[in-house]
């Protein structure tokens, strides 16, 4: 096992000791989302800002039948995972062929348009109201409704997503979304089909947003509207962004900073928004490549710092 | 006419530019506050009018010159990071400065009240923002397509590097642009202000249809973005009269069909 | 010496491209610059004029040190460049493209140059995209030649240009140096370019391995066959 | 410990997002309560915190859990909108932590009430009867009504309400829009209701809605020539958006009104003035009412423990802030008196913040027929 | 019979045909050249047959069956792979996962493709390898491809090509921008591939051409306007008109 495993494993334990365990969940379940993302954006180089139509579809589509049909967790997280792949793969279908800005757009405005058919189908989605009263059934004895529990759940879930996750970069689709966000006219040349490739992508991100929908949803009882607004889909970007979009574990880090900044920030001053605002600005004119890279130059830094000094007779 | 007005100020700064600005929706509601402010200040509607999208135009050069231009070789990721940060920054500082609470702001003496078109009452505030729009839409073409510098701006989209060798200061194009992007957003705001009043959540509210009107008129294609925002101004009226519900959702299921139909939009060339 | 370029050095990146060149062009004169595909021709003339600027070296235009100048300074003092894509705008016509580029002092308006070229007139309303590969280099000399440079920095303008078209840009160049226009050509076309030049480097590997009169590099059978891949 | 002794209260108030101009002085009136008291409670301190809504359901559930797990709160107030209550009133039940709120969602006294939950706010029938009579009592020829309708359930409740009252006046509804929450454009609405030639316009929607929608009826000229019901409005808080011009001839529903003829409300206002300059909208004075009732609350329970003060608050009766008023033990509703005010025009106004007259107060319950909070449950 | 076989192939871009009524039969296992100026339509003649765009008319026979339409990923896996004039590789990638990534495209299967990890698919790391081995890079395998020299950066060019394992190999100025013994080797390297593969060769330099070729065939303004072999070619003095010029002959 390696040492960033040891480190992720750590983090896992640690973390409801240090914050309570509602953040803790919601920082894995975040994680998951950001690593859905980081398929897209760090792998594939294809920057969506509408991941919260997969996330808030699956939610809000386990949501229902949680309330309604007593369904068990991992039949709710299935078709979690199967409505995010599904909206994944429609929404896909229309933004693949795009490109740049326009596929940035496109994404945004789709989302946009998933947003209002939930604000507005009040009679499934309960509006603006949100969809509350989703319950999260006991399984094999094990009573989630202990935060401590799910929290466990959640974080076995997420460490199962980061290594399916850790698989699929290693594995030559990885490689082969690498090669297309390199050079796509080359992967196309060489025998890809990049658009069927971009889609799949688009699909296994769809699908991990889907399983973070429903560990939402869970988590807080409801299904708020805003887990299916663009601003929900700008988060995500942005925590994964300020970890660092070139590395499977930036994602992690950034949905922590991300959350706890914004829950400590937000109990602090009530312009909060304003200091997100400035720390973005902050982040893109200084700090490019986020915190895996802040951290890469901090540690290079200090070796050129200590070299000469060992060098030196 | 006004969502033309925004799509073109956008399309501007997107197609030329190459940057998502999330900020746009700020800069309108900016333009807004800004009339509000300047009335008071001068005490003349039409003053007031004058001075606020140029004010919102002075910020726009602020913006590209401080933030923007460091930015044009960064990733989308980075540009959409800054522009939407900006536009919380602005959307606070509109708090901070005029409070959370909106405002009303009546239109000048002259305007108030309506005509009566024979079939339909309608007020002249809204006739004369049909008319500037309309102005402003077809100087900006002019503009745009009928002077040197037009002309040097559409050059600046397809070859930065081409327009520099002529001895055109690209940069400076780019902060021109960029302001008269923001400029665009300022008057639309302010021209809004009086039919829909002040609010710190105004300009979010726009910024959607903004961005569809680009979607559908093909980036950088400024006569396709005043033909998006005349088309999804009046699908959402006629969805309005018969199907209230479905007048916001509208404007984006027309856009998925269009772009189902024309993937490079309704006139998109690339 | 109107231009004088002193061991510069200009990176792509991590790229090293050009290493300490140093060339020179006289007052009305013109000089050729021969290369393989990828020995730093582009480059050098890139750095002229500030597109690529050199890290270290210097070059020196009119006596004044340039680098480190915008590219648009640059060319308001008097640099035109027709590049080897051209850069024809695609979506504008080709009186646009002219307008675009003209100055008020410049000593060539519009309509001398559309004197020279008398086949652009016919086009003029023609998107840059409609027009032929030969109009679109006639139209990229053309608008270099608005601006009314006293250097113009040709590459590779004979390019994908019929027979008959080179001729005619060989008589522009021709004309051009009789009225003292300098001028630094790039050519492939090695032939042309030694029929025109009245100095002749060969670069290679971003430095140069030449330098002399057209008549030394034809008797040098080293040079061009090693450097030029003719000759043999 | 010392701090176990503390009694935690929790105002969810709007800092930021789509009302966070309401957040900060809904503090105001949830501090001046627990002011007036010295910060203490049966002798016991009350340590105030507030959390940002940011008018986000999934942020408030967070953020109250986060409240009552961490910082032990036993007692929350608010939040501001009916969706984000509803999200926070789950939480209650779930924590088991007193919850009291004021807005226009039926459902915490109605299909959704629990034990925990209380709401402060008149039942949407009170409003309706309030409204509808005393504006046909002023205006008995006015019978062609136009309805303009938010598009949720406040909005359809309402609605529901003012056509069964009206029945008894033999109303006709020519017309009866929905327009989307949050929506901004209204000239086509507006355009249809000029087309039905009502007496009246009926607008059941709230805040920037209502605001804008009342904004965009005098712009197509239909005010001040008719009359514009504001069914349900905040009051100060919306009528401070609109200039006096646009006022003329509208009418206002609203839970609160600072020119309220009771004693209660004459200090709060008188203090409220003094300490902010204007006076009090429906924000602050709802966050005060409620506070002062939960603190009533505990008075009769003589208990600092939740389901003690829950059980106190049940049946409890005071003349308060807005005159005489009685928590309903079976569906957790403040039964109280609801403001009917017509606003003036520019040259009565004695003062810029002088918006209008209460012309009538009503307090008309919820028939038991309509009560959809069949059983409040237990604990 | 021909392997690969155009039948009055044309593109048009707009007003422009750059490939114009293209007929030219490749015979499997030789080396057939196209030369023409700058412009003739030589890489848009490449591009068709690759698929990166369809022509306007005409038809591409490979190996007997019609792929005129055939998008470039497929007609990849029929066995046509291509360098490309500009260097056009994936330049954050290391130099083994870029020939990596074309190995496997035309891997024998794709199982495991979202599962199992890359580097055990031992097989497609061979030819991968060898490839590199073949050009001489075998050394740098783990270098960002856009860390290397220009030179090497076309070697790599050449390496992605063969490690297709393609059945035609269309080289696009393979020498361009390499230096003199870098040329050198390079033509070594295409006389022994010359054995293995069918080879479709675009280049400028002469004797390259008329040192390797089999057959050539010259195109000018998009029309093939002579074929032979290259003593042939060098005595058409309408090839020495349009293209060879004065510059070759003495
Ligand atoms: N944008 C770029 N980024 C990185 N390297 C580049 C870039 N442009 C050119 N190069 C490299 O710089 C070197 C010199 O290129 P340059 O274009 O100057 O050559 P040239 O002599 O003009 O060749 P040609 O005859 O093909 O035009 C080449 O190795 C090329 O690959
Ligand atoms: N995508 C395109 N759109 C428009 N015109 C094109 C396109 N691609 C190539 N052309 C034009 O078609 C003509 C033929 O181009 P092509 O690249 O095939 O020439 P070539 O024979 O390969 O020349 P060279 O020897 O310089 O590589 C050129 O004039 C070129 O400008
Ligand atoms: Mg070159
Ligand atoms: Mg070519």
């Amino acid at each position: 096992m390696s040492r960033t495993w040891l480190a992720v494993l750590a983090a896992v334990v640690v973390l409801p000791m240090a914050v309570r365990h509602a953040i803790a969940t919601e920082i894995w379940i975040f994680a998951i989302f950001g690593l859905g993302l980081n398929l897209l954006l760090g792998y594939t180089g294809l920057l969506s800002f509408g991941q919260s139509t997969f996330f808030g579809a699956a939610a809000y589509v386990a949501g229902y039948l949680l309330k309604h049909s007593a369904i068990n967790v991992f039949l709710a997280l299935a078709i979690g995972i199967a409505v995010g792949a599904v909206s994944a793969a429609l929404v896909g279908y229309l933004c693949v062929q795009r490109s740049g800005l326009y596929f940035i757009m496109l994404t945004f405005a789709l989302n946009q348009m998933f947003y209002f058919i939930a604000y507005q189908w009040t009679t499934v989605t309960g509006g603006e109201d949100g969809m509350p009263g989703i319950g999260r059934p006991a399984l094999l004895a094990v009573d989630f409704r202990n935060p401590l529990a799910y929290y466990v759940f959640v974080a076995a879930l997420f460490l199962l997503s980061l290594w399916i996750m850790k698989r699929i970069v290693e594995s030559p689709l990885g490689k082969i979304l690498q090669a297309i966000r390199e050079n796509d006219v080359r992967a196309e040349a060489v025998g890809y089909d990049v658009p069927r490739f971009k889609l799949l992508a688009f699909v296994i991100g769809g699908a991990f947003s889907g399983l973070a929908g429903v560990l939402y949803a869970m988590l807080f009882g409801i299904v708020p509207l805003e887990a299916i607004g663009f601003v929900f889909s700008g988060n995500v970007v942005f925590a994964t962004l300020i970890g660092g979009s070139g590395s499977l574990y930036g994602p992690i880090i950034g949905s922590f900073v991300f959350i706890w900044l914004s829950e400590s920030v937000s109990v602090v001053w009530e312009r909060w928004p304003l200091l997100l605002g400035v720390a973005f600005v902050i982040v893109v004119l200084f700090f490019r490549g986020g915190c895996v890279e802040a951290w890469a130059r901090f540690w290079s830094w200090r070796e050129r710092r200590r070299a000469p000094a060992g060098i030196a007779p | 006419m006004l969502y033309a007005l925004m799509g073109l100020g956008l399309s501007l700064i997107t197609g030329v530019l190459n940057i998502p600005n999330f900020a746009h929706g700020a800069l309108f509601a900016v333009g807004a506050y800004f009339l509000f402010s300047a009335i008071h200040a001068v005490g003349n509607f039409w003053l007031a009018l004058v001075l606020a999208p140029v004010g919102v135009a002075l910020l726009g050069l602020v913006i590209e010159y401080a933030g923007i231009r460091p930015l044009y070789a960064a990733g989308h990721d980075y540009q959409l990071l800054f522009t939407f940060g900006l536009s919380l920054i602005l959307g606070e500082g509109i708090i901070v400065v005029w409070g959370p609470i909106g405002f009303s702001q009546l239109p000048p003496s002259i305007l108030r009240g309506g005509l009566d078109l024979g079939f339909i009452f309608y007020p002249k505030y809204r006739l004369f923002v049909m008319v500037m729009a309309g102005l402003l839409v077809l100087a900006t073409w002019l503009f745009l397509e009928k002077t040197r510098y037009g002309a040097i701006m559409r050059a600046g989209i397809e070859n930065k590097e081409m327009v520099s060798l002529l001895g055109i200061d690209v940069h400076r194009l780019f902060t021109a642009a960029f302001a008269l992007g923001a400029y665009l957003a300022g008057i639309a705001g302010a021209l809004t202000a009086p039919i829909r009043g002040l609010s710190p959540s105004m300009g979010v509210d726009m910024l959607g249809i903004a961005f569809v009107v680009v979607a559908l008129g093909g980036l950088g294609n400024l006569l396709g973005a005043i033909a998006a925002g005349l088309i999804i101004g009046v699908a959402q009226a006629v969805v309005a009269l018969y199907w209230t519900e479905a007048s916001v959702a509208v404007i984006f299921a027309v856009m998925a069909a269009i772009l189902l139909v024309r993937p490079q939009g309704l006139f998109g060339i690339r | 010496m109107i231009l004088d370029i002193r061991g510069i050095n200009t990176y792509y990146g991590l790229g090293h491209i050009l290493h300490g060149l140093t060339l020179g062009v006289a007052e009305g004169e013109v000089v050729a610059l021969l290369g393989r595909n990828g020995a730093g021709k582009t480059t050098t003339l890139r750095s002229i004029t500030g597109l690529t600027p050199p890290r270290t070296g210097e070059i020196r235009y009119k006596g004044r040190d340039i680098v480190g100048l915008g590219a648009h300074r640059i060319s308001r003092m008097g640099i035109a460049l027709v590049p080897e894509t051209r850069g024809v705008f695609s979506y504008l016509t080709a009186r646009e493209n002219l307008s675009i580029a003209r100055r008020p002092g410049s000593r060539w308006q519009v309509e001398a140059v559309l004197e020279r070229f008398p086949k652009l007139r016919e086009v003029l309303d023609r998107k840059g995209r409609l027009l032929s590969g030969g109009e679109q280099q006639m139209l990229a000399i053309a608008r270099a030649l608005v601006t009314g440079p006293d250097l113009l920095l040709l590459d590779e303008p004979s390019q994908g240009l019929a027979p008959l078209v080179v001729e005619a840009v060989v008589g522009t160049i021709r004309e051009l140096k009789k009225e003292r226009v300098s001028m630094l050509l790039v050519e492939q076309n090695a032939e042309m370019a030694l029929q025109l030049a009245d100095r002749v480097y060969v670069i290679d590997h971003g430095a140069i391995v030449f330098e002399g009169t057209p008549a030394h590099l034809r008797a040098d059978r080293q040079i061009t066959m090693t450097y030029l891949g003719v000759g043999g | 410990r010392a701090q176990a002794k503390e009694v935690v209260m929790l105002g969810i108030w709007p800092f930021t997002g789509a009302f966070s101009d309401v957040g900060p002085i809904l503090d105001r009136g949830m501090k001046m309560a627990l002011e007036e008291r010295g910060m203490k409670i049966l002798g016991r301190p009350i340590k105030y915190i507030t959390r940002d809504s940011a008018t986000q359901a999934g942020a408030s559930t967070r953020r109250v859990e986060e409240a009552v797990d961490g910082e032990g709160a036993k007692f929350v107030i608010g939040p501001w909108s009916s969706g984000v209550a509803l999200a926070v009133s789950e939480v209650a039940k779930r924590k088991k932590v007193l919850h009291y709120f004021s807005g226009g969602t039926e459902d915490i006294s109605g299909a959704r009430c629990h034990r925990y939950s209380f709401q402060w706010a008149a039942s949407p029938y009170t409003a309706a009867k309030t409204v509808v009579d005393t504006f046909m009592k002023a205006n008995p020829r006015a019978k062609r009504w136009h309805l303009l309708v938010a598009d949720y359930a406040f909005g359809w409740s309402v609605e529901k309400y003012i056509k069964e009252v009206g029945k008894t006046h033999g109303l006709e509804f020519v017309g009866a829009d929905r327009h989307p929450l949050g929506e901004r454009e209204f000239s086509n609405y507006v355009t249809k209701a000029a087309g039905n030639k009502p007496d009246v316009v009926a607008m059941i929607n709230f805040g920037l809605d209502a605001v804008t929608a009342a904004r965009e009826i005098f712009n197509f000229g239909l005010t001040p020539k008719l009359p514009l019901i504001m069914s349900w409005s905040s009051g100060v808080e919306e009528l401070v958006q609109l200039t006096p011009e646009i006022r003329e001839n509208i009418w206002v529903g609203s839970n609160f009104y600072y020119t309220a003829d009771t004693p209660v409300a004459k200090e709060f206002v008188k203090s409220y003035q003094a300490k902010f300059g204007g006076p009090p909208g429906y924000a602050p004075s709802a966050a005060y009412g409620m506070t002062r009732m939960l603190l009533h609350g505990f008075d009769r329970a003589k208990s600092v423990e939740v389901q003690d003060v829950v059980k106190g608050l049940e049946g409890i009766e005071v003349n308060d802030l807005v005159g005489r008023m009685r928590v309903d033990a079976k569906t957790h509703q403040t039964l109280r008196p609801f403001f009917f005010m017509r606003c003036k025009p520019k040259s009565a106004m004695k003062n810029p913040m002088d918006f209008a007259d209460i012309i009538a107060t009503g307090d008309t319950p919820l028939p038991a027929q309509y009560a959809a909070c069949k059983d409040i449950g237990s604990f | 019979m021909a392997l690969l076989r155009t039948e009055t192939l044309t593109k048009a871009f707009g007003a422009l045909t750059a490939v114009n009524g293209v007929t030219l039969e490749v015979q499997a296992g030789t080396l057939h050249s196209i030369i023409g100026p700058n412009g003739a339509g030589k890489t848009t003649l490449f591009n068709l047959l690759t698929g990166q765009f369809p022509p306007t008319s005409g038809r591409i026979v490979f190996d007997g069956r019609d792929i005129t339409r055939t998008p470039a990923h497929r007609i990849a896996h029929l066995g046509l792979a291509r360098s490309f004039q500009r260097t056009n590789v994936f330049p954050a990638l290391s130099i083994l996962d870029n020939v990596w990534i074309a190995a496997f495209a035309r891997g024998r299967s794709w199982r495991g493709l979202v599962w199992r990890r890359s580097d055990r698919y031992t097989e497609i790391v061979e030819r991968a390898r060898a490839a590199l081995a073949d050009v001489g890079l075998a050394d740098k395998a783990d270098q960002p491809a856009r860390e290397i020299s220009h030179g090497e950066q076309r070697q790599l060019e050449l390496a992605i090509a063969l490690a297709a394992a393609p059945r035609v190999l269309l080289l696009d100025e393979p020498a361009a921008g390499l230096s003199p013994d870098e040329t050198q080797k390079m033509v070594a390297l295409v006389r022994e591939l010359k054995g293995r593969y069918t080879i479709v060769l675009i280049e400028h330099k002469m004797d390259i051409i008329m040192g390797v070729s089999d057959r050539v065939s010259v195109m000018h303004f998009g029309s093939l306007i002579a074929e032979g072999t290259p003593a042939e070619i060098q005595r058409n003095p309408e090839v020495r008109r349009a293209y060879l010029g004065g510059m070759v002959a003495e």
